[in-house]
């Protein structure tokens, strides 16, 4: 009976790159990066369950610690960002193009 | 298995070279943390060039002592083979280098989080201090670009990437000039990162799914006997690929490379450009050639297409670059099109394997030895505002001061693969290889890698083109009036820029001693 | 054709030995005058008079030792050295015939190198003119002497560059330029079929040697050999000025009097007719197609030259004229095979002396008159240079063929064997004599009787005698050298060694009908031209003439010809292969080029700066990375 | 045991080429002798393995020299020359002194006669430094017997051409540099995956010319290798209708590095097509034979015509020289023994004559300061001495017989013409229509020759001061070679045919009634 748990984090997965694509504001964005990172969780787990060994709980552990790094990085860069543009807006930093 | 568990153990002889460099950014960070801030720089540089010396020492100690090893350390986390040990090399030797550019003044930020232009970045600036964080950054980075291609399961090389990746996505905002850019330069590449190490982490899960494990040896087994159509796999299979593919720059996954590039303090963009490909073709062939080496016939398609798509966009995106950054940053796609067109030629069932995996390591250290060099002499070109990026600027350089143009042209040349330069011999292999490999019974798609390599030597054809036109701009045509300014170069970026030099003339009129160094990585290929 | 006589290889050292000393003097001449330069201007001319006449002595000496041998003995080979090896050698052919020619080259070439003294005295440049006469006399021998085709061809060229040069002597006067490049031209139209003739021998054969050809020819194909000898009939064609390569030598005139005496009349466009005697074995049997060809152009080429010759009053096209129709008439010679070789050979050299005779006589006129070349403004010379007026009457006679001087027995002799042969051509020669005697007639009243037409500032008066002597004894040649040739055939029967004889003897008849119907017509011509410019009033200006007068004043329409057959095509294939080239090869080079730009410059657009664009573009990827990976797994 | 001579040979213009480079600034007189001086030695050096060539051991390459130098490609340093590859050297050897004393001012800025700078002053001793190098890759690539180091030499060879041109040439110099570079590249990048493919395929591990002949046998692999080799060198040849790129390098280089560019690097493509193409693979050749050399016909053809067309001397020159090249590569197809002798014979003849008009051009532009015909006229009256060295050149274009370069037409022709090779009539019609070209090259020559040096003396031109002492030492030896070797072309042939035989021979033509004629009794 794991199917579920598999399509859930599909769902989520899908959500979350979704959401990448669709919002402006860089901590959505980021967040929704991290969605996609818990969905992998989910599926490490279920899969964990499923093979019947313990790797993919331990994994899980692993990407949490990864994505609290990620967290703090992130937000550093943000952060900065939106002190010296006075906006969080993904779309208003592209300065760089072609 | 028993149920007890026991204790783990780890080869800190075979591993100290990467332990070695973790530590001392550890270190590093202790530094910052108490070290008062007139003392920080003094105590750090020493820290960090010794480290990554010692570290290179030690993988020298590994190969000469006990040949090259070949074996899974630590539990099977951590293969130590002949192909890591020699990234492991290249990279420490190139990050040292790349210590050296950092090290000169003016390249990065007093303070990162202070507004540009505002009171306090004033302040920042007249106490003088640069930011002595990028270089225990910089160490973890390195560490992360050891580890990523020397990993033997999934969850190492996703632990590596991510340790490789993100102090790169900070050290690209530090950039003294131009913060706005190399803010953005930061934000993007740190977004991608994280989007495209995402769905590498979703491949991971699925693979897992099917494989009931992540180390690769462990897939590998899997595929050996499990179905080849199941969902979970190729899905799972496709997903990594997304991951590593991102991180070598590989077309439909190049967009992020121009921009960071161009955004990102020059050091740190050498560091990139050499450092980080290396480590991630590392990845890529441990992945792809360990982890789905039975999976090769139908993987290798695909990876034609890619390699293909990735030279042609390379190689005619670069054309009209109008900023020289840009321009390499195309012309390092169309580099890492090459290098796939030598992930092709290695597949399962080939006696050419060893071939094609020294081929690869050849290419990866002349091409990234270039890259270094001409990196470093973009830092000397300058403007008031900042080096001078936009190509025009760089028009009669020539004249101004032929030495330096006289290298740049060289490197040039290196890139586009003219004889008695490394870069040409780096090519030659690639070629060589992927055609032996076609030419061998046995070679699903044998008459197609001589398609690729035809395609690839157009590319290389096109690509000339705009390295040409740089080398017309330098001294075909006359200089500017208010041309830049050269700098008065600090011995760490003469001594880059002369071991670039060296290592391209040299490979390129001698390239015998390199050759066999590769060959004798190559030896034993990975573990499987 | 067999030659009867087999050629031996020189062994005995004699004159014969180094009779290349003949081609080495004038080389030697043109050498120095051109190395030295300026230096040499003082005297360059005396340099050139001895080699010419050094050469003209060793060709006499050779000539006696020839002499001095059996007829079986009298085709001496000389190997000088190897050539291009396994292809050729550079070898000379010492026999009546080349012997022949040397004479008259070198004899005829010095009489005009004394004369050009004086004609040029007053030329800045005579130094380079004596270099250019002397490289001429050398080629030209080269020509005649050489033992196989390679060698000739390269005299064959040096005559042509050696033209070039004379003729553009003056090149400041653009009209000198353009004739010099269009006779170049013209003659390596002549050229090609030479080149492609020998090609046919060497891959049919495998040499280029008179000998070794003569013996081979007889084993080749009818067709090869055909071809072989139209081919060279069209070089031919290209040397001697006949139809249809005429145009050159009328233009040819641009270059300096002496010039147009020696090379455009005496020698060098005769060489076409030594080419055809030469090649006997390849127009052997008479009356073979090839045989009939050189026949046909030969008559063709006379009428046609009398023709022109009857319109023109510039002296020297006049002359030009003539000699393209005696030309002819030796062509017409060469045409009827052994019977009638010697007597274009007789006739190319008796021409060689009048014609000569008469163009230095022409130089001498207008050497009085300033240049003048326009009979229009002559008139009544004879009282004023008596000398020239003689000679130039002399001259006049031989080549209208007066009875017992030289022209006359020489022509006739070709005249009736070409009756002999071929009635029609026969007859049409008879025709072309008598317009020679109109033309010639109108010449003569034109330039020396009648009333005085000249410019303001013409004041004749005789020419020096460095140039008056040339003329004298050139004269003496043309009165009595024809006689002694042809009467009891000695000329045949010394180059039958060479060119073969017929096997009995013709005879030479004083009242043959042919022979007496050309002095009727010769007569007929001449008083008509009495009538038209001796009696009545020549006018100063040349008035609109009938269609027949315009026809030949513009030679025949032969430059328009060309013009709207050749170079007017020409011109336009060029400028389209031009344009072409610019636009449609280099264009499509330089398209791509900037295509790929473009793709360059519009795909650049796509990476729009948006992160999230590039995020899509991820996505994208990876769904395509999957699809295709199911795709080639569902192969 | 092997020679030093051509390791010496290769090494004595590079030293000087280092020497040149690192004198101090302003050294621009010492910079000029010591070029000249090197040149010479090579020149010496070159002359007396020349004449020891007959005596010299070795059964084809005399001279040989094998190192190892890359072994894991089995790539050698492997030199040796036989007649061909002699004469060749031979030609750079004698051109690039020539070259050095007619560039001599080129860098200095050129003045025109009325003291118009033409080209402004550039680096001397960079110009010259390059010259010695390009020289030591010149005598390379013909030396080498390693098919990789030929290709090394091959590619190497166009950086310093590129840089002569791209800074020392005229105003549209950077253009034609490019074009030049890029065009040469796309043709030696596709002889590069040729050349991989021959040294896979073959499975010999090794470069080495002579083991690598009659190693592949099967026809369609052949055809494939042949025509990666062969764009390559009709590229460079060059050959219709890749030919375009010739006209803009030519009449933008400086005049002396023009004549290395036609006289000397274009020889490489017809070079390599008698050494490699033929004799690697030999059924191929024979089979694309007939297209080939229809391409050969149509450049001899359309080259004169569109030189007819030119009105810029220098760009005349260069179509002429496509003409010329189709020729050469008519003769080498012809599979013929007195063909491809005349061909190699042509190849230098034509290097000299080329390099001649080239000079004479160049020195007349340099007085008039621009290369347009229509801006001259009556030259000859001021400078009859440039004038007659520029009308015997024009001549040897021509190839008048009596100057050398009619000998190696005519036996072109000859050859093509009585090839057995091929049996079909085919070559003799290609033979014939070849011929049509001498009319074409007297109308293009010719009129160049009225157009500029006849006629009525142009105004500007009368300010011209005829040859000085040095260009008349430039242009003087390749006028007495000219003419000496159109009069006795033996000795070059002597070298040039057992050579030419050989190749015959591993291309397996039994063509005997040519072969052993040509072959000397």
């Amino acid at each position: 009976m794991t199917a579920h748990y598999l399509v859930l984090s599909g769902l989520l997965f899908a959500i979350g790159a979704m959401g990448v694509l669709i919002r402006r504001n860089a901590i959505v964005v980021f967040m929704c990066v991290e969605l996609m990172l818990n969905a992998c969780n989910l599926a490490f787990v279920t899969f964990a369950r499923q093979n019947g060994n313990l790797e993919g709980q331990i994994i899980a552990f692993f990407v949490m610690v990864v994505a609290a790094a990620e967290v703090v990085v992130g937000l550093a860069i943000i952060v900065t960002i939106f002190r010296t543009r006075r906006s969080a807006s993904v779309d208003d930093a592209n300065l760089l193009k072609y | 298995m028993n149920p007890i568990m026991q204790a783990p153990t780890i080869e800190y002889g075979t591993l100290a070279p990467m332990l070695l460099v973790f530590g001392a950014a550890v270190l590093g960070v202790l530094v910052e943390a108490f070290a008062p801030r007139y003392l920080r720089k003094v105590m750090q540089v020493p820290l960090t060039l010794v480290s990554l010396g010692g570290a290179f020492a030690l993988v020298l100690v590994q190969v000469i002592m006990r040949g090259a090893p070949t074996e899974a350390v630590a539990m099977g986390a951590v293969a130590v083979d002949g192909p890591s040990l020699f990234i492991w090399g290249v990279i420490l030797v190139l990050s040292f280098v790349c210590v050296l550019l950092v090290n000169d003044e003016g390249h990065f930020v007093a303070s990162a989080a202070a507004v540009p232009g505002s009171a306090d970045e004033e302040e920042a600036e007249a106490a003088g201090g640069a930011h002595t964080e990028i270089y225990p950054l910089l160490l973890f980075a390195v560490g992360g670009m050891m580890l990523f291609p020397a990993a033997h399961d999934l969850l190492t090389m996703f632990v590596g990437l991510e340790v490789m990746s993100l102090p790169l996505y900070l050290m690209c905002g530090l950039a003294r000039r131009r913060r706005l850019l190399s803010q953005e330069s930061s934000m993007k590449y740190f977004l991608l990162g994280a989007f495209s190490s995402a769905f590498f982490l979703y491949g991971t899960a699925m693979l897992y799914g099917y494989a009931g494990t992540v180390s690769l040896p462990g897939i590998n087994k899997a595929l050996a006997g499990g179905a080849l159509l199941d969902p979970l796999l190729l899905i799972g299979f496709a997903m990594l690929g997304v991951g590593l593919l991102f991180k070598i720059g590989a077309a439909p996954f190049q967009a992020w490379k121009p921009d960071v590039y161009q955004g990102a303090p020059t050091p740190i963009t050498a560091l990139m450009a050499s450092g980080t490909l290396v480590a991630a073709m590392g990845a890529v062939l441990r992945v792809f050639w360990v982890g789905l080496g039975n999976l090769d016939w139908n993987w290798r398609p695909v990876m034609w297409a890619v390699a293909a798509l990735t030279m042609i966009v390379g190689a005619v995106l670069a054309i009209t670059q109008t900023d020289i950054k840009r321009m390499l940053a195309y012309s390092s796609i169309a580099h890492a099109g090459f290098l796939l067109i030598g992930v092709m030629a290695t597949f399962d069932k080939s006696q050419q394997n060893a071939g094609s995996l020294s081929a690869i390591l050849f290419y990866l250290l002349v091409y990234s030895f270039t890259t270094v060099g001409a990196f470093a002499i973009v830092t000397m070109v300058r403007d008031p505002g900042g080096e001078a990026g936009h190509l025009s600027r760089w028009a009669g350089l020539g004249k101004r001061s032929p030495l330096l143009a006289g290298v740049f042209a060289f490197f040039l040349l290196a890139f586009a693969g003219i004889p008695l330069t490394s870069g040409f011999f780096g090519k030659y292999a690639v070629f060589a290889a992927a055609l032996a490999s076609g030419s061998e019974s046995g070679d699903s798609l044998g008459g197609w890698m001589t398609g690729l390599v035809v395609l690839g030597v157009v590319a290389s054809a096109v690509a000339a083109f705009f390295y040409v036109r740089v080398i017309v701009l330098m001294f075909f045509s006359e200089p500017a009036a208010d041309g830049p300014s050269i700098a008065e170069p600090s011995m760490g970026t003469v001594a880059v820029i002369a071991v670039a030099a060296l290592v391209t003339v040299g490979v390129g009129i001698f390239p015998q001693p390199m050759l066999d160094v590769a060959h004798q990585a190559a030896a034993n290929l990975f573990i499987r | 054709m067999e030659s009867p006589v087999e050629i031996v290889q020189h062994t005995a050292g004699g004159v014969i030995g180094v009779s290349w000393l003949m081609i080495a003097f004038p080389l030697l001449g043109a050498a120095i005058l051109l190395i030295l330069g300026r230096k040499t201007d003082r005297w360059g001319h005396l340099l050139g008079v001895a080699m010419s006449l050094a050469s003209f002595v060793v060709a006499v000496l050779a000539f006696v030792e020839l002499l001095g041998l059996s007829a079986e003995q009298r085709r001496q080979a000389v190997h000088l050295y190897e050539f291009i090896p396994g292809m050729a050698d550079m070898g000379l052919l010492i026999d009546p015939l080349s012997i022949s020619f040397a004479l008259l080259i070198t004899g005829v070439g010095s009489l005009i190198h004394i004369y050009s003294i004086g004609y040029m005295s007053h030329d800045p440049d005579r130094r380079r003119f004596f270099s250019y006469l002397n490289l001429f006399v050398a080629a030209m021998l080269l020509l005649v002497l050489a033992d196989n085709y390679v060698g000739l061809f390269i005299g064959w060229e040096g005559v042509g560059l050696a033209s070039y040069l004379l003729i553009g002597f003056w090149q400041f006067k653009p009209s000198a330029a353009v004739a010099a490049k269009k006779a170049f031209v013209v003659n390596r139209v002549g050229d090609f079929g030479l080149l492609v003739g020998m090609f046919i021998m060497w891959s049919a054969t495998g040499t280029f040697a008179f000998a070794e050809l003569s013996e081979k020819a007889g084993s080749l194909s009818q067709p090869m050999v055909t071809a072989i000898g139209l081919l060279l009939l069209l070089g031919a064609c290209g040397k001697s000025a006949q139809l249809p390569l005429q145009s050159w030598l009328l233009d040819a005139m641009e270059g300096p009097t002496p010039v147009s005496a020696l090379i455009h009349a005496a020698t060098m466009v005769t060489a076409g007719v030594y080419l055809v005697v030469r090649s006997g074995a390849f127009f052997f049997p008479e009356g073979s197609a090839q045989a009939l060809a050189v026949a046909i152009v030969g008559a063709a080429t006379l009428l046609a030259g009398a023709i022109i010759g009857c319109a023109k009053d510039d002296i020297k096209k006049g002359l030009a004229g003539s000699t393209m129709s005696q030309i002819g008439y030796m062509m017409l010679g060469a045409g009827l095979g052994p019977a009638g070789y010697a007597f274009a050979i007789g006739h190319l050299i008796t021409h060689g002396f009048f014609k000569a005779d008469m163009f230095l006589g022409a130089g001498s006129v207008m050497h009085g008159m300033n240049d003048e070349v326009d009979m229009r403004k002559y008139g009544a010379l004879r009282k004023y240079m008596p000398i020239t007026f003689v000679t130039f009457i002399i001259g006049y006679l031989a080549i209208i063929g007066f009875p017992l001087l030289s022209g006359y027995f020489t022509k006739d002799g070709i005249i009736e064997t070409a009756v002999e042969h071929n009635q029609v051509l026969g007859w049409l020669a008879v025709i072309g004599a008598g317009i020679t005697g109109f033309y010639m007639s109108r010449m003569i009243f034109m330039t020396f009787f009648g009333e005085k037409r000249w410019a303001e500032d013409a004041h004749p008066h005789e020419s020096p005698t460095v140039m008056t002597v040339p003329l004298i004894v050139l004269s003496i040649g043309s009165i009595f050298l024809g006689g002694y040739l042809i009467l009891s055939n000695r000329l045949m029967l010394w180059l039958a060694p060479a060119v073969g004889r017929p096997e009995e003897l013709p005879t030479f008849h004083f009242a043959s009908t042919p022979g007496l119907a050309t002095l009727a017509l010769v007569a007929v011509g001449a008083v008509y031209a009495w009538m038209k410019y001796g009696r009545a009033e020549v006018p100063a200006v040349q008035p609109r003439g009938s269609f027949l007068t315009t026809f030949a004043r513009r030679d025949l329409y032969g430059d328009a010809l060309n013009e709207s057959l050749f170079m007017r095509p020409g011109q336009w294939l060029t400028r389209i292969a031009v344009f072409f080239d610019n636009r449609g090869i280099d264009g499509v080079v330089n398209g791509l080029a900037a295509g790929i730009g473009g793709t360059s410059g519009r795909l650049r657009r796509i990476q729009t700066g948006f992160a999230r664009t590039y995020a899509l573009s991820i996505l994208i990827g990876a769904a395509l990375l999957t699809g295709a990976l199911l795709l080639v797994g569902n192969i | 045991m092997s020679s030093l001579w051509l390791p010496i040979l290769l090494a004595v213009p590079v030293l000087g080429a280092v020497v040149v480079a690192l004198l101090p600034k302003g050294a621009d007189q010492v910079a000029k002798q010591v070029t000249l001086a090197v040149s010479l030695v090579v020149l010496a050096l070159t002359l007396v393995m020349a004449f020891q060539f007959p005596s010299a051991k070795g059964d084809r390459f005399k001279f040989a020299a094998v190192y190892d130098w890359i072994p894991s490609f089995g790539v050698h340093f492997g030199v040796g020359v036989d007649g061909i590859a002699l004469v060749l050297v031979v030609l750079s050897a004698v051109l690039v002194p020539i070259v050095v004393l007619a560039s001599w001012h080129d860098a200095d800025g050129v003045r025109t006669a009325d003291g118009t700078l033409i080209t402004p002053k550039r680096s001397v001793k960079t110009y010259f430094s390059l010259l010695l190098v390009l020289e030591a890759m010149m005598i390379g690539v013909f030396a080498a017997t390693d098919i990789f180091l030929f290709y090394v030499f091959f590619e190497a060879m166009l950086i310093p051409m590129y840089f002569m041109i791209g800074s020392y040439g005229g105003a549209q110099r950077s253009y034609a540099a490019v074009k030049f570079l890029l065009y040469s590249l796309f043709g030696g990048l596709l002889m590069l995956v040729a050349v991989i493919g021959l040294y896979v395929v073959a499975g010999k591990s090794t470069f080495m010319f002579p083991e690598l002949v009659g190693a592949i046998q099967d026809p369609a692999t052949q055809k494939w290798l042949f025509a990666g080799f062969f764009i390559a060198f009709a590229i460079k040849a060059p050959l219709w209708p890749v030919h375009t790129w010739l006209p803009d390098a030519a009449a933008q280089a400086p005049a002396g590095a023009a004549v290395l560019l036609v006289g000397v690097l274009d020889k490489v493509g017809t070079f390599g097509m008698l050494r490699f193409c033929l004799e690697l693979f030999p059924d191929a050749a024979k089979a694309f034979t007939m297209p080939i050399v229809v391409l050969a016909v149509i450049s001899i053809i359309y080259g004169a015509i569109v030189a007819i067309g030119q009105s810029d001397m220098k760009r005349l020159i260069a179509y002429t020289s496509i003409s010329h090249f189709g020729f050469i590569v008519m003769g080498v197809f012809a599979m013929s023994q007195v063909a491809q002798s005349g061909a190699t014979l042509y190849m230098v003849n034509h290097g000299f004559a080329t390099g001649a008009l080239f000079l004479a051009a160049g020195f007349l532009i340099a007085r008039r300061g621009s290369p347009h015909i229509a801006d001259y006229g009556g030259a000859q009256k001021v400078a009859p001495l440039l004038a007659g060295f520029f009308l015997v050149a024009g001549l040897a274009g021509l190839s008048l017989p009596g100057l050398s370069s009619f000998v190696s037409e005519f036996m072109v022709m000859t050859g093509t013409y009585a090839s057995k090779a091929h049996g079909s009539g085919a070559l003799t019609v290609a033979a014939v229509v070849s011929a049509l070209a001498v009319i074409l090259a007297a109308v293009y020559i010719l009129w160049m020759v009225q157009r500029v040096l006849n006629g009525p003396t142009a105004e500007p031109v009368k300010a011209f001061k005829d040859l000085n002492v040095r260009e008349i030492v430039v242009l003087a030896p390749l006028v007495a070679l000219i003419i000496g070797f159109g009069f006795f072309p033996k000795p070059l042939l002597d070298v040039i045919n057992p050579a030419v035989n050989q190749t015959l021979v591993n291309v397996k033509v039994d063509n005997p009634a040519i072969a052993e004629k040509g072959a000397g009794q």
